[in-house]
Formats: structure tokens, C-alpha cells, sequence
């Protein structure tokens, strides 16, 4: 569905957990409308508790879905970078496998569809876009 | 350019409102839906998101100033409004 | 293990976290244990007990439906707070269930003869 | 310290996760000090988003230490059953190897010192204490 | 026995006074101590927690009917009452 | 990437979640890349900047000092709202750093100026 004319690049921001809250399915929603319209999206920024949407090691009820698919699938489709902050993800046990070497864990959790960046990614997520939208916890 | 707040809890409205221009758009979208049922949905034109006024069963008991809005719709209003302030 | 009084007061709304839906999950586990257990909806946590809830809007289970199970798992004693309901302009009949309301002194009389009380 | 004659077998739940809420750093204190004061603790349980809690790949600042090792101190020397809901836990992508195995998940990011339980184990943690205590998220 | 009323949000405090017996204990954690605050304190007695009240800086402006309270003696106040109840 | 007029409203207390250190780390961040950063202490968040904090007694940093190094990280610009310090009985000098007081028609005026705004 189109209702305008202007084509626009989005930055979203996703502060809440999936079942703490509805960040990240609002966020998905919105991401997934936004691209229909016709609109880009270059990166999702995952901070706070945010960042549980990229635990790779989940096992979601089928009557109570994680959104983390529902990013998966739109990521791969149109190209979108889903970016997880750094000091964020890592308090929270949320690691890929550098970050398991270099801190000596047991296993790396992070699903691979995601990938960790620093809190500067989400200024250059705000300054390459030309809407900004935070789905708070 | 007006601003488009986006309030995700009910008691964040009057918050929000304190600061609200005029022309600003207000959307109620996940738990703030609450705050557009007729025992307490302000005066001033609100707008919210058919999903969560749906699946919370509200669909009939919204004030007369809300108007409920899609997805695509909410996409739109964003792309009319800059900035997005969130309120929790 | 002895069986004791355990009382669920729910105050949390439906669907913005998975809470309220795993609090009625163990409540209903609770019903199974042949424990002494009532549950208490008030604040927004009658927003729970609304009819006409769909969570297919947003994808997931609808929470109405959870909570309209609790007399099948043998937890009979479930009440209500009156002002709640009448903050929210609500009535018993937009309920899924039948609650009996209780007023305010009744729910301290409630709460204070209890083991437990879990929240969500 | 000991203020009463009274011996009390406390049951105590978290609810809240470790950097999303006080719950679990507020109910390591207070299992601390009852301890302290002489009376007993036989199991906690980690509920909704208390289950992060238990997460063995966390990486915590060093000023901003997560409570999961007090837990774990506080639970080999006074023989506490340190127990998490399966259910909350793994939708949140907690597992240990027995569920890692059963869902065919890359790795387990449970904390050894947890264990994964039933919700009768909160039923029967109520049950079995003169008093409960649950630290809300 | 009365009950120990456990706040962790300062909002929870009028939700849960609507239910308090006279004889009950009422003790502010987390951000329910804010709630103890001179500018909204309600008359009866509370509690609040030290740690709480320390790392927020509001041992000097808490009302006059605030006692604060060490860890033990939270754990004291949850011997003398049942049930315990928590409001957030 | 462009610069942007980027305002951080804080409207959520310090310690009973890691959101407000985590926040003030963005700002700090966003103050090193040379965009013009602004931020807005209101509601609740009045409270990361009351004098006296001690994060110690939770072991965890206290964010009244985190967030005393705004200045030093280039954000300049640092605003509260003179209603939220009045609600809470709080005056400026009780504030651990030097913030510029808004009505809520200056900060309708702040917010409709910006390119983008975050919130914790």
C-alpha cells in the first residue's frame, strides 16, 4: 500500500525484550509496513533489553512467537543490518563466537543473522536516515 | 514540522500532552491504547493502532476523538512528521 | 508439602508483556497441586478478563481465553475489585468469567487471611 | 544478626531480569540477610524475565556486576536449589544440555548452578515455606 | 497477623493503601522509595529500604513518617508478617 | 552520514534498571561524533542528576557522576524541566551539574526543532 509519493530511509531503534515487552513486535510490525510502502530501512539497532531479540538459543511456544523470524526473514529479503549493541548484549549473555573466544565462554548464543556493532552505529543510524523511530520498552 | 509522539503506556499521555504542540499527531500504540477508552481518552484528536486495540478488545469502547489507524498508516504518519518522540 | 492459601493478585494488562500470561499458566498448575487457591484481578489486571479480546491481531494467544480456563483447573475462587472495574467503566458482564466483586475491605479481609500472595 | 527467637524456612521468587530490573540483585540481599540471621532457604525460583538470571554466558562490567555470582555463592555454601521455570525459560533462549540436546539448539547458555524445573516446584517451594516472598520485576 | 506490603514503584502506593489494614507494614524498595519523599509522602507509617534510599541520595528528604530499614530488618518484618504481598 | 540535531529525553530514575547508565553511555558516544546533541532531563529523570547519589551501597556505579561527565564529553546543551523539579521538590542547586531550566513551551519548542529524539 502506498500513500505517498516520498520514499524515505528509516532508523529504528528496539529497546524492549521479546516477552518483556512489545518492542520488538511493534518494531517488526512497523519495519515490515514501512518496506511494503516502499520505504528502506538500512539498520535496526537493538539496545537495551532490546537485545534478547538476538538470542540464537531460543525455543519460542508456537501459540506465542518470538519476533526474532519475523526480523530474520525481513533482514535477508531486503537487505537490512540487524545490529546489536556491544556493551549491551555482552552483560546481558548475549555473545557471538569472537566474543566467546575473547572472554573464554562456554558457547556463543547470538543467532547469526545478527551482528554486534558499537553504540557509534547508532548515531550513524540516526545521521543516515531521515526518520527515527524508538519502540521503548 | 509538527512531531509525531508515539506513547506505548497509558500513564504517559499526560506527560506527553504537557509538551504536545497543537498541530502535533499523538498515537497510542501496545498498552497506551488504554488511555483512548471513553472512562479517560482527553479531548484533543488521538490516533491508535488497530492491532493492539484489537487484540486487547477495545474496538468499542474508544472516546470520540480517537481515530484507530493501521500499520501502514502509522508508517505514514511518520513519514508526515518529524521527529518521533517516544513515551513509556 | 502442606496445602496452604495461595493468592494470585493480578494487576498487569494483557499482551504488552508475557507476564500476564504466565502468571495464569501457573495458576493454573496451582489448581492441579490441590493447593487453597483464589486469584484476584484488579488495577489492569481486569483488562484480562475483557470480552472480545483477539490475540490473533498481534499474532499470539488470546489472553481472555487463558484466564476463561482457571474453573476448569479447579480454581473456583475468583474475584474481582469493584472500583477497578468502575475506574475502567467496566462491568461484570464484560467480563469472560464469573468473578464475585469485591470491595476494598473485603480484599484486605481477603489478602490478610493468606499464606501467600504471588503477583505477576 | 539475629533479632527473634523464630527459625523461618523462607520461599522467595524473582521476577525481574538482571539489568531490567532491581528484582534479582533486591532478592540476593534479602536471602543474604535472612541467612544471616539464622534461618533457611531451600529454593529460589527464577519466573518471567527473573529466568535471565541464570544466563552462563553473561559478560557484566565490572562496575555493574550482575547478581548471578552471589546467587551462585550464596547457593553452594548454604545448599539452596537455585531453580528456574522451564517454560519462561526457554522462550527466552535459557537451555541446559538435556534441552539443548531435545531441540537440536548450537549450544547450551544455562548457568551450571541453575537448575531447569516445573511450575509445580513453585507450588511446592510455597508450600514448604513459612513464608514467601516475590520480588517483582 | 498483618500483612508486609512490599512497594517496588512509587505508582504502586495508592493501589496498594486502597487495601492496607491499619495494622499492616508498609515498606518502599527499589523505586518505591521515591514514594517517601517529602513532596508525596502520605501520613502513616512506611518503611524504606536503606540501600534503596542511600544509592538514590534521599536520606535527607524523606517525610517524617519514613523509617529506614537495613536488610535484616526487612528480613525481621517478613517473620512478623504473612502474608507478604508486592506491589509494583 | 549527515549531521543531525539529536535530543535524548531521560524520563525514566536511575538504578532499578540498567536503561539510564546505558542511555547516558549513548549521549557520551553521540557527543564524540560531532552531532548536535541536546538533552532533556523530565519526569523521573530528574532523579540521575540529584546531588548525593551513591551507587556504592547497590555496588553498582552511581549515575549522578555518570552523568556529571556530559560537559566533558562535548554535549553542551543539557535542559530539565522546570515542572518535574517542582512535583519532586527539587531546585537547581540540588542537581549534581548545570542544566538549563524549560518550561513546557520551551521544551515544545526544543522537541519540534530536532531531527531525531531518543528516550530510554
Amino acid at each position: 500500500m502506498i500513500y505517498g509519493l516520498a520514499r524515505m530511509i528509516f532508523g529504528i531503534a528496539v529497546h524492549g525484550a521479546p516477552y518483556g515487552s512489545q518492542a520488538s513486535a511493534s518494531a517488526l510490525r512497523f519495519a515490515e509496513a514501512a518496506v511494503a510502502a516502499g520505504h528502506s530501512l538500512h539498520r535496526v539497532f537493538f539496545y537495551h533489553d532490546g537485545v534478547n531479540t538476538a538470542n540464537g538459543l531460543m525455543v519460542p511456544p508456537q501459540d506465542d512467537p518470538s519476533p526474532q523470524q519475523g526480523w530474520v526473514t525481513l533482514a535477508e529479503r531486503h537487505g537490512i543490518e540487524l545490529a546489536v549493541c556491544i556493551a549491551a548484549a555482552l552483560k546481558r549473555g548475549l555473545v557471538n563466537e569472537e566474543e566467546r573466544n575473547r572472554y573464554g565462554l562456554n558457547a556463543a548464543s547470538l543467532h547469526p543473522a545478527f551482528s554486534i556493532v558499537g553504540l557509534g552505529q547508532l548515531i550513524d543510524a540516526i545521521g543516515s536516515s531521515d526518520r527515527f523511530v524508538t519502540f521503548a520498552a | 514540522m509538527s512531531t509525531l509522539h508515539v506513547i506505548n503506556k497509558a500513564n504517559a499521555l499526560p506527560a506527553c500532552l504537557s509538551v504536545a504542540g497543537a498541530h502535533d499527531a499523538l498515537l497510542l500504540i501496545e498498552d497506551g491504547v488504554y488511555a483512548g477508552t471513553t472512562a479517560r481518552s482527553p479531548q484533543r484528536p488521538l490516533y491508535a493502532l488497530a492491532a493492539d486495540v484489537d487484540a486487547r478488545g477495545l474496538n468499542e469502547r474508544l472516546g470520540p476523538s480517537v481515530t484507530v489507524i493501521s500499520d501502514a498508516e502509522f508508517v505514514q504518519l511518520a513519514v508526515d512528521h518529524q521527529p518521533i518522540v517516544s513515551w513509556r | 508439602m502442606e496445602i496452604r492459601r495461595i493468592l494470585y493478585m493480578l494487576r498487569q494488562p494483557p499482551y504488552a508483556t508475557g507476564h500476564a500470561v504466565e502468571a495464569l499458566e501457573s495458576i493454573l498448575v496451582a489448581g492441579v497441586f490441590d493447593q487453597q487457591v483464589s486469584v484476584l484481578f484488579r488495577d489492569d489486571g481486569v483488562w484480562q478478563l475483557l470480552k472480545g479480546q483477539n490475540g490473533g491481531a498481534l499474532g499470539v494467544r488470546t489472553i481472555g481465553n487463558v484466564a476463561q480456563a482457571l474453573p476448569e483447573y479447579e480454581v473456583k475462587d475468583i474475584y474481582v475489585c469493584a472500583e477497578s472495574l468502575a475506574q475502567r467503566g467496566l462491568v461484570v458482564d464484560d467480563l469472560v468469567l464469573t468473578a464475585k466483586v469485591l470491595s476494598q475491605r473485603e480484599q484486605l479481609t481477603l489478602i490478610s487471611a493468606q499464606h501467600a500472595v504471588v503477583n505477576d
